[in-house]
């Protein structure tokens, strides 16, 4: 109880790296979610919490009461009650979840005048690879986005299953290999966020945070052209240091660059994350050039009417 | 060393010098620990002349009250150690800011990968297993299981695994991949050395035994009980026994499935889980949670039969709401198939069919809750006494609110995106178990001891342990709530948020507190052992009991019952107290047949693990010869046929008539002498 | 007779031939019968597991490549008509007839077991000479796993048979040998329910 | 029991496995023709199921002697737990598995 109180006062500390301080629409709607159900709950957390010491207590042996009915075992009454409210908020909690799935389901696009910007995120061992295939740059390491505007992510993994998650903009998903998830989010103000892989993948596990950068579209547009400006492509030979196993701050023997930056590419070998996804499962790469023809938009409202 | 070519690998496949854990000071002390208590068990038993007596007495035998107690000396032996490997891991992480601590990564994930492997399957499962075969039978009034001989094989395998994990701990390392060991992780291509082969074979021995436990159960309940113990008027313990069995039944199978495929692509190159070739790593996800969820239930459900026994006990009341607790007992275990995609609503499946498991997971609240309820008014207008068991009881039903609170968050799939993988979901699991399994556990330890051993437990260690145990968890776990939704991953040797270090320390001082948990349990038992002529019970009955295994002498008798009883009642006992009949001399007595010592089981479980190390270390002939060990010692038992033997008549009555002039002597004691020495097993009750 | 009638369990029943074997069955098989079911649950999975896996060819032989319409009947009836031995078996053990008819039974069981296995080592030989290998996709890794648990079922069965015989031939007919018979009879007829699963879903479904 | 009436039983079971044999044979025999027959797939299919439960039926009647008429006994229940759980164990892993290869393979 009292860990949860102390919900309330999170909030404030440590901005930037959880949803309890929300800097987008599917953050801070879990967040109010996860309010909404507690406070529902406390309809039977508080009496359980309250009852149980209470009743022991006043009905101790050494306590002075006369009331004792050792063969009473059963009441209508409160059986009604007892199995009635949890019935009754179960159907309500029920209400709320299927309310907010669809809306929330990590694949449906977020409403917004504005189109998706599609990142390609590729999973490493102990980092994620950023590919912005319409800016045709890529980044290590530090993951620029325009606020207000919704980010679509595609997923996969060149390596074990890992889970992709800036939890101040809302939900995680797993990459895996040889298969693309979907991920849509926006940010709505500037930040630094924490972002990270939180399925465990190894040694250097713990090291697998990038930083979230949030920007207004101007400042996004300089960051791109600066990125561009890197001199370093990322072609196979490139890719392949990248994906060897290790950390970001391992990569600075072969690459120079500034870790608390990240490390950039100004440009894309073409179809970088088909290939990498055609390695584990040739079929796919057909599959996926179909749904890029069929256009991108469409295809977050086609699953989610599964 | 030759260890590549020649006939090394031919005797001793892949192991060398290297398989030896001097890579690591900390590894090698607790190698060492292993090592030393094993040469001290060993030297103990010799210098004290013991082992006939202990292979007569204990390891062949069939009788399930001392396989039941095996089972429980398994679990506190495995409990200690992965207490320990826990505490290891708060201390890491309650200095771990910008700081890789003291633990090497790869340390850090073999300990939480044994931690969670042993407290589950080797702690958790042999512990309720335990406590289910030492008082079911004497609960329905039966005098065995139905299958002693398959009771025994379980009890070995479960050993087997036990010492497989011990093993791994001096000879190689153990799986990185947590307890739930997903591949392509755990596939040869990321993990070619012998730690998931070590994972995969302690789970399967005791995935298989847990099988043929909950069988052996399941019959014995159908078909052992007395005369007029028709099904509701058996205990509540028996049925939640009852479920926990059926769901080992039917939810073991799949753990069976999923770590034999995961073998069958790491020995034999099979493309189930890989990232190439067709494999589908999702499916083992499937598969894993297939038997992990069912698992959470077989776990927590003979607690709550524990539990029901001990708060109708202790409030000197009849349990309020016996048909309704059944009721949500079948009700939480069907449901308990239904909702295992709660454990992976981040995979990508679709929104819909998230919430259809959202919505199942958080139907198993309202049984969950109802038991709640009901307990607390089981103690409505009785007499509570906060004995220690009557403690844990109280406190499990607050702290296990507070988890079933955070259980309907994950269950939220938009909760649990946010969630899922964070210290915010080892906290809700280890508020599920350590007040929902461990304090049932110890409180059936404590209700049940003086009907093993013939005394009671010392109480004043009893309360330091209990109160070690409930601050050591709210100080460790609770913590890991705000940390969670903090965003902090679960299984992280180091982190960079400063935000989480007051947390973490907190818990890591948490951490002390189960460690001194511990100390005290163990204080415990080594005072009481001292103390056992002023603890001693002969009565039988030294918490004024209710249901029949309070009828018999303690310790009880090979045979349980001189003469089967018949009841008419639920809590049968505390009725024949009521009415007067509790200690009646019986007219007739007859030749009572039980199984004979057998070593089938200890040929089975020791084959089976040492061909499960062959495999492990590819010591093919090993493997090979383990498994033909294993098959033949069945097939010979089955050749013999003499495997029962005859207590006569006048023997059993004469124990039996001695026991009841004894009693006859005692003292009643009141239930305000209850933890004193003045209670010597007679309730005022039966006295009166 | 009243209780004969109340006591029944799966299979052949002594109730009116064996009234004490049969009052000992009842425990002995009702256990028999839920660790048959906990391994039907096995074989589900190993099913679901194949459903899954259909697809997941990853280039290389599919069902249509790899399977026989004729070897997979020829099976099918080999396993069934030893269901029908095995029955067979049974009665000739209930009503006490001629031992040699019951040795002739199970004899005829037993052979028809082995036939089984070799035509399924055979297909499993033929298969992998086409590079159709466990190791070569998920699908051939599921249909393997599947269909050789099965094998090894039937393997055991026969081992099982085996030693019945023996024991007939040292013991006799006591409670202990016929309760064995009855239950290995439930474990037999029960593969062949998993093998009617195998050839609808595996061969059938496959080819068609 | 006299003899007679023993004699009465055997012939019963007897033909019992004998009609479960042929009942079986002709099921297996119907759904082989029909993929030999290369029958529309859809319709092979279904074909193909309805005759393997049908069969598992018959075995189930006619070689361990399960029937409705003696359901006061635990093995029917038994059976129709299992059937449950397993069409929730299997349905279930094959309509998740399916939605995520929709989803992303």
């Amino acid at each position: 109880m009292v860990a949860l109180s102390s919900l309330v006062l999170l909030a404030g500390c440590g901005s930037g790296i959880s949803f309890l301080d929300p800097h987008g629409p599917v953050a801070s709607t879990q967040r109010d979610l996860l309010f909404e159900v507690i406070a529902w709950m406390m309809i039977v957390v508080l009496p359980a919490i309250v009852l149980v010491p209470f009743v022991a207590w006043r009905f101790r042996r050494t306590g002075n009461n006369k009331s004792y009915h050792p063969n009473w075992q059963f009441s209508w009454p409160l059986e009604i009650i007892v199995w009635g409210v949890p019935v009754v908020l179960v159907c309500i909690l029920a209400t709320l979840i299927a309310g907010k799935a669809r809306s929330l389901d990590p694949y449906a696009a977020i409403p917004s005048d504005k189109p998706p910007l599609t990142v390609e995120v590729i999973g490493l061992d102990y980092k994620w690879l950023f590919v912005y295939p319409e800016q045709n740059i890529a980044s290590v390491g530090v993951l620029a986005l325009p606020v207000d505007r919704p980010v679509r992510f595609r997923l996969t993994s060149d390596t074990v299953m890992q889970s992709f998650m800036i939890p101040a903009l809302g939900s995680q998903i797993y990459a895996m290999a040889g298969m693309v998830t979907e991920l849509n989010l926006l940010a709505d103000r500037p930040a630094v966020l924490m972002g990270q892989n939180t399925q465990f993948n190894g040694l250097g596990f713990q090291n697998q945070k990038f930083d979230t950068l949030a920007m207004p579209q101007a400042d996004f547009d300089r960051w791109i052209a600066n990125a561009k400006q890197a001199e370093r492509p990322l072609d196979q030979d490139a890719y392949s240091i990248v994906s060897e196993k290790g950390k970001l701050a391992d990569l600075r023997s072969r690459f120079d660059f500034d870790p608390s930056k990240g490390l950039i590419f100004s440009s894309v070998e073409p179809a970088l994350f088909a290939t990498v996804v055609a390695r584990y499962r040739p079929e796919a790469a057909h599959r996926h050039e179909s749904d890029e023809a069929k256009g991108p938009a469409h295809k977050g409202h086609d699953h989610a009417n599964h | 060393m030759p260890t590549t070519e020649g006939w090394w690998p031919l005797l001793f496949g892949r192991l060398s010098y290297d398989a030896l854990p001097f890579y690591s000071a900390i590894a090698t002390a607790a190698a060492s620990v292993v090592v030393l208590g094993a040469i001290t068990v060993v030297a103990l038993i010799t210098y004290l002349g013991r082992w006939r007596w202990l292979w007569r007495e204990w390891l062949t035998s069939l009788d399930h009250k001392k396989i039941g107690i095996m089972y429980v000396v398994i679990a506190m032996v495995m409990l200690s150690r992965a207490v320990v490997e826990g505490s290891m891991m708060r201390a890491q992480q309650a200095i771990a800011l910008d700081n890789p601590g003291y633990l090497e990564p790869e340390h850090f994930a073999q300990l939480f990968s044994t931690h969670g492997s042993i407290m589950i399957f080797f702690m958790a499962m042999p512990f309720l297993t335990g406590i289910i075969n030492f008082a079911l039978p004497m609960q329905i009034g039966a005098r065995e299981v139905s299958f002693p001989l398959l009771n025994s094989i379980s009890l070995w395998l479960t050993a087997g695994g036990a010492g497989l994990m011990m093993v791994s701990l001096v000879i190689g390392k153990f799986s990185t991949g947590g307890w739930s060991g997903y591949p392509p992780y755990t596939d040869a291509a990321f993990n070619p050395g012998v730690g998931p082969d070590y994972w995969i074979f302690a789970v399967t021995l005791s995935s298989l035994a847990s099988t043929m436990t909950g069988i052996n159960i399941a019959v014995t309940i159908y078909k052992k009980r007395c005369g007029g113990m028709s099904p509701f008027r058996m205990p509540l313990f028996c049925w939640t026994s009852l479920c926990t069995s059926v769901l080992m039944i039917f939810a073991l199978p799949p753990l069976t499935v999923a770590t034999g495929l995961l073998a069958l692509d790491r020995y034999v190159g099979t493309h189930f889980f890989t990232n190439d070739g067709g494999g589908n790593m999702m499916n083992f996800a499937n598969l894993f949670w297939l038997f992990g969820h069912p698992e959470v239930y077989i776990l927590i459900l003979p607690a709550f039969g524990v539990y029901s026994q001990v708060i109708s006990n202790f409030s000197s009341k009849i349990l309020y709401g016996y048909d309704s607790l059944i009721i949500a007992t079948m009700c939480i275990a069907v449901l308990s198939f239904t909702v295992w995609v709660h454990h992976f609503f981040t995979m990508g499946q679709s929104a819909d069919l998230n919430a259809v498991f959202g919505i199942a997971t958080m139907t198993i609240g309202i049984p969950t809750g109802v038991k709640i309820f009901d307990w607390i008014l089981t103690m409505a207008w009785g007499r509570v006494r906060f004995t220690v068991p009557m403690i844990y009881s109280l406190a499990f039903m607050v702290l296990f609110t507070v988890g079933g609170l955070t259980g309907i968050l994950l269950a939220n799939p938009a909760i649990d995106f946010q969630v899922h993988n964070s210290v915010f979901l080892v906290a809700h699991f280890h508020n599920m178990l350590i007040p929902g399994l461990l304090y049932g556990m110890i409180a059936a330890y404590t209700y049940w001891f003086p009907k093993a051993f013939g005394f009671r437990l010392d109480e004043w260690w009893g309360r330091v342990a209990c109160g070690c145990w409930i601050t050591g968890f709210c100080l460790a776990f609770l913590p890991l709530y705000p940390l969670g939704l903090m965003g902090m991953p679960r299984r992280t040797q180091e982190f960079f948020e400063p935000a989480y270090l007051p947390y973490t320390i907190v818990a890591g001082v948490g951490a002390l507190f189960l460690l001194a948990a511990l100390a005290s349990l163990v204080t415990q038992l080594v005072v009481s052992i001292r103390r056992r002529e002023e603890l001693a019970v002969p009565g039988g009955d030294p918490w004024n009991g209710r249901t029949l295994e309070w009828a018999i002498p303690c310790p009880a008798p090979e045979y349980n019952f001189a003469v089967l009883p018949i009841v008419d009642s639920r809590d049968a006992f505390h009725a024949y107290k009521e009415k007067g009949t509790a200690y009646l001399d019986h007219r007739f007595y007859s030749d009572i047949e039980m199984p004979k010592n057998s070593m089938t089981g200890v040929v089975f479980g020791i084959a089976l693990a040492a061909a499960s190390f062959g495999f492990v270390w590819h010591i093919w002939w090993l493997a090979v010869l383990g498994v033909l060990v294993a098959i033949a010692a069945p097939v010979a038992r089955s050749f013999v046929l003499d495997t029962t033997r005859i207590i006569p008549a006048e023997e059993v009555r004469r124990d039996h008539e001695a026991w009841l002039a004894r009693l006859r002597k005692l003292p009643p004691a009141d239930r305000a002498v209850e933890t004193t020495p003045q209670n010597r097993g007679l309730a005022e009750a039966a006295a009166a | 007779m009243s209780t004969a009638a109340r006591n029944r369990h799966p299979g052949i029943n002594l109730g009116n031939t064996d009234p004490h074997t049969h009052a000992q069955a009842e425990e002995t098989l009702f256990g028999f019968w839920v660790f048959l079911m906990s391994d039907l649950v096995l074989f589900a999975l190993l099913f679901a597991t194949y459903a899954s896996m259909i697809g997941a060819t990853d280039g290389g032989p599919g069902p249509k490549d790899v399977f026989e319409l004729s070897s997979a009947a020829i099976e099918t009836g080999v396993l069934l008509l030893s269901s029908l031995t095995m029955g067979m078996a049974s009665i000739a053990m209930k009503y006490k007839e001629h031992p040699t008819r019951l040795y002739g039974w199970l004899g005829v069981t037993l052979l028809l077991g082995l036939v089984f296995l070799g035509l399924e080592a055979h297909d499993f030989v033929k298969m992998a000479s086409e590079g159709a290998t466990p190791q070569r996709s998920g699908w051939l890794s599921s249909f393997y796993a599947l269909v050789s648990t099965h094998g090894l079922h039937v393997l055991a069965g026969c081992i099982w048979l085996t030693i019945s015989i023996i024991q007939l031939a040292v013991f006799g007919l006591r409670s202990e040998v016929k309760l064995r018979i009855m239950r290995l009879s439930l474990f037999w007829h029960l593969l062949d329910v998993v093998w009617i699963f195998i050839f609808s879903v595996v061969y059938l479904g496959g080819l068609a | 029991m006299s003899a007679e009436v023993e004699e009465q039983e055997k012939k019963r079971e007897l033909r019992s496995y004998i009609v479960g044999f042929v009942l079986a044979i002709s099921l297996t025999a119907l759904a082989f023709l029909v993929v030999a027959a290369d029958l529309q797939t859809s319709t092979a299919y279904v074909v193909i199921g309805i005759a393997a439960l049908a069969q598992v039926v018959v075995h189930f009647r006619f070689f361990l002697h399960i029937s409705w008429q003696r359901s006061t006994r635990d093995d029917l229940q038994l059976i129709l737990f299992t059937t449950l759980i397993i069409i929730l164990m299997a349905g279930g892993t094959i309509w998740i598995l399916n939605n995520l290869h929709h989803r992303m393979m």
